[in-house]
């Protein structure tokens, strides 16, 4: 049985990609996409990757698809132009055999894959106990490679001044995202007012639990980003201009403390981003904590956009 | 008791996956979108609302009962809007928007 | 076949299927999101590989799946920004044409909202 | 019972993904929409399903996750849909 469904997962998902490619129109294919993050959250289950699953779930099928969609409603009207650029057909079949060899290469690759497989599994158990966190994907990401997160969480936020940078002279330092109005009557001003407090505290379970079992900050902020996007879609709550002093420390709270904790750690533990025996635990929930609202703003602002409005509401 | 609670699971997963094959069959043939998205709100409600009923003998604690009881209101909640809210775009722009 | 197989079968299909898209397809989204479709063939990849090194107790290796969760993070990232980008440059011109030989819609004032 | 959950996954699974012929012939995205909508409730229902069948309690917060989400990207596009034509949504707002 569980063969019959690897299998189906498998055939939905290259049918899904390659509706993502061949579609008409933008806003189907971002639909198909979609679907398609949703199956992956199911392939990763299959996988064995819970962790995986949760950050597709959150990500993948949730942020991505919002991001696109509107991005793709919006763009319809350059659609026509766009198809009539259509690539040539000896273009499009280079294409096809360039793609069908690179497939070929990765087929051969993953089906001569060494046996035994390497694995750092057994290193990850037996050093797991230094860290006091029980899921070792949390350990991974917050001690043995914690300089990939603080990397990470830099990066995000370079990603977010990217986006910013695209705002017009203007609107430099205004609210981003268009201006919504609220409907006191609508269903989305009641969605809006019900769920983002069961939202927050299914986000901070998440991220609660991640230390001893799947869940962690990247997958809690995700689903309090999106709430507090809910929130502002419905328009009851405006967002904030990008000049504020309190957004600015907020956004860069997360990587300064992760970085304190790493020189920290380079005085008394002898490296940088090593903890001292015994503490390991803590300084972790002390990152974590510090990357949450971060986090957050981060994944909820670049979701937004630039800035294109003036300080008034 | 094991059995009855087992023979429970069953009937309710069956229903359940039956009001999934409903909605499909009426996204597939019913004529039109306002029509369509009737069946569609009928098994994300029914179809998954039995799907949870009937695992909950199976789960192994009160609190993963909870869980999924909520994760069922959920998708009630949202998934009711979502309809409400495809169906006004589908009153403001036509059908074939 | 193992479903570190299956899958990894899958992820190099995927990987083609969404090159293709990225080389033939005209429209700057279409390219995002073709890109996006190679991405998480790499991340699928990835995974089968993680689950291969199932050990230990674990599911699969806890290392490279760390490492997925930190590319899956980063990716979106990308595309916002790539998003970004693309409405800016639409914004400007009132087209989101790559090429040169088309004219750009002109007059327009920049960022106008 | 594992299998016999198994392979009610398999069959919603298989249900909805039929459902997503919607997604191929629209004609409109709101239909597209609807159908990923369908597919949204079946897959949650896919996933506790699994989760039960491994008794792997971890993944009820992956459905947690999927059902907190599941409708984001319908709001989305009707307000980017509602945006295009602000004309006409003042009308529809009203009651």
């Amino acid at each position: 049985m569980i063969e019959v469904l690897n299998f189906g997962l498998a055939a939905l998902i290259l049918g899904l990609a390659v509706w993502t490619i061949v579609a008409r129109e933008a806003p189907a294919a971002v639909v198909g996409f979609i679907v398609y993050g949703l199956l992956l959250t199911l392939v990763w289950l299959q996988l064995h990757g819970i962790d995986v699953a949760l950050t597709e779930a959150a990500i993948g099928g949730g942020l991505t698809g919002v991001l696109l969609i509107s991005a793709a409603v919006r763009l319809r009207s350059t659609e026509t132009t766009a198809r009539a650029q259509r690539s040539s057909a000896s273009t499009r079949w280079l294409a096809a055999a360039l793609s069908a060899a690179v497939t070929g290469a990765l087929a051969i690759c993953v089906l001569a894959l060494p046996e035994p497989a390497p694995t750092l599994a057994p290193q990850v158990l037996a050093n797991i106990a230094v860290t006091e966190v029980g899921n070792p994907i949390t350990a991974v990401l917050l001690a043995f490679r914690a300089m990939d997160t603080l990397l990470e969480a830099i990066v995000l936020l370079f990603a977010l001044i990217g986006v910013w940078s695209l705002a017009p002279d203007r609107a430099w330092g205004g609210r981003p995202g268009p201006l919504q109005q609220a409907d006191p009557n609508g269903m989305l001003d009641y969605v809006a007012r019900v769920l983002p407090p069961i939202g927050i505290v299914a986000g901070i379970y998440i991220f609660w639990i991640g230390a001893d079992h799947p869940g962690g900050k990247f997958q809690g902020a995700t689903i309090l980003a999106a709430m507090w996007l809910l929130v502002m879609m419905a328009g009851l709550a405006d967002a904030p201009p990008i000049s504020r002093r309190w957004l600015r420390w907020l956004l860069v709270a997360g990587p300064l403390a992760f970085i304190a904790v790493g020189v920290l750690g380079a005085i008394t533990a002898g490296a940088f981003l090593s903890y001292p025996l015994g503490h390991a635990k803590t300084l972790i929930l002390v990152i974590e904590f510090a990357l949450m609202p971060t986090l957050t703003l981060v994944l909820g602002l670049m979701l937004l956009g630039a800035p294109l409005r003036g300080e008034a509401p | 008791m094991k059995l009855l609670l087992e023979l429970w699971t069953i009937v309710a997963v069956i229903a359940g996956a039956f009001f999934f094959f409903a909605g499909t069959v009426g996204l597939l043939r019913f004529p039109d979108s306002l029509t369509r998205l009737h069946a569609l709100s009928k098994a994300d409600n029914l179809g998954l609302g039995l799907v949870v009923l009937g695992l909950l003998p199976q789960v192994d604690s009160v609190s993963a009962g909870l869980k999924i009881v909520g994760i069922w209101l959920l998708v009630l909640l949202s998934g009711a809007t979502a309809a409400q809210w495809i169906a006004r775009t589908l009153r403001q722009s036509g059908p074939d928007s | 076949m193992t479903a570190a197989t299956l899958f990894g079968l899958c992820a190099a299909a995927l990987i083609g299927v969404g090159l293709f898209g990225l080389i033939v397809n005209p429209h700057p989204l279409r390219k995002i999101l073709a890109f996006n479709v190679v991405g998480s063939g790499v991340f699928l990849l990835f995974g089968a590989i993680a689950r291969r090194g199932a050990a230990a107790g674990m599911g699969g290796d806890p290392v490279p799946q760390a490492l997925l969760i930190t590319g899956i993070v980063v990716a979106f990232s990308a595309t916002a920004l790539a998003v970004a980008l693309l409405l800016r440059l639409f914004d400007v011109s009132g087209s989101v044409t790559l090429s040169s030989d088309v004219p750009a819609k002109t007059g327009n004032d920049a960022g106008a909202h | 019972m594992t299998e016999f959950l198994l392979g009610a996954a398999a069959f919603i699974l298989g249900m909805v993904a039929l459902g997503l012929v919607r997604i191929l012939r629209g004609p409109g995205d709101a239909d597209r929409i609807m159908a990923a909508q369908l597919f949204g409730a079946g897959g949650i229902a896919a996933v506790l399903l699994l989760g039960t069948a491994t008794g792997e309690s971890a993944t009820l917060d992956v459905a947690l996750t999927l059902a907190l989400l599941a409708a984001f990207a319908a709001f989305a596009f009707v307000k980017a849909k509602l945006a295009q034509s602000p004309g006409e949504s003042r009308t529809a707002d009203s009651p």
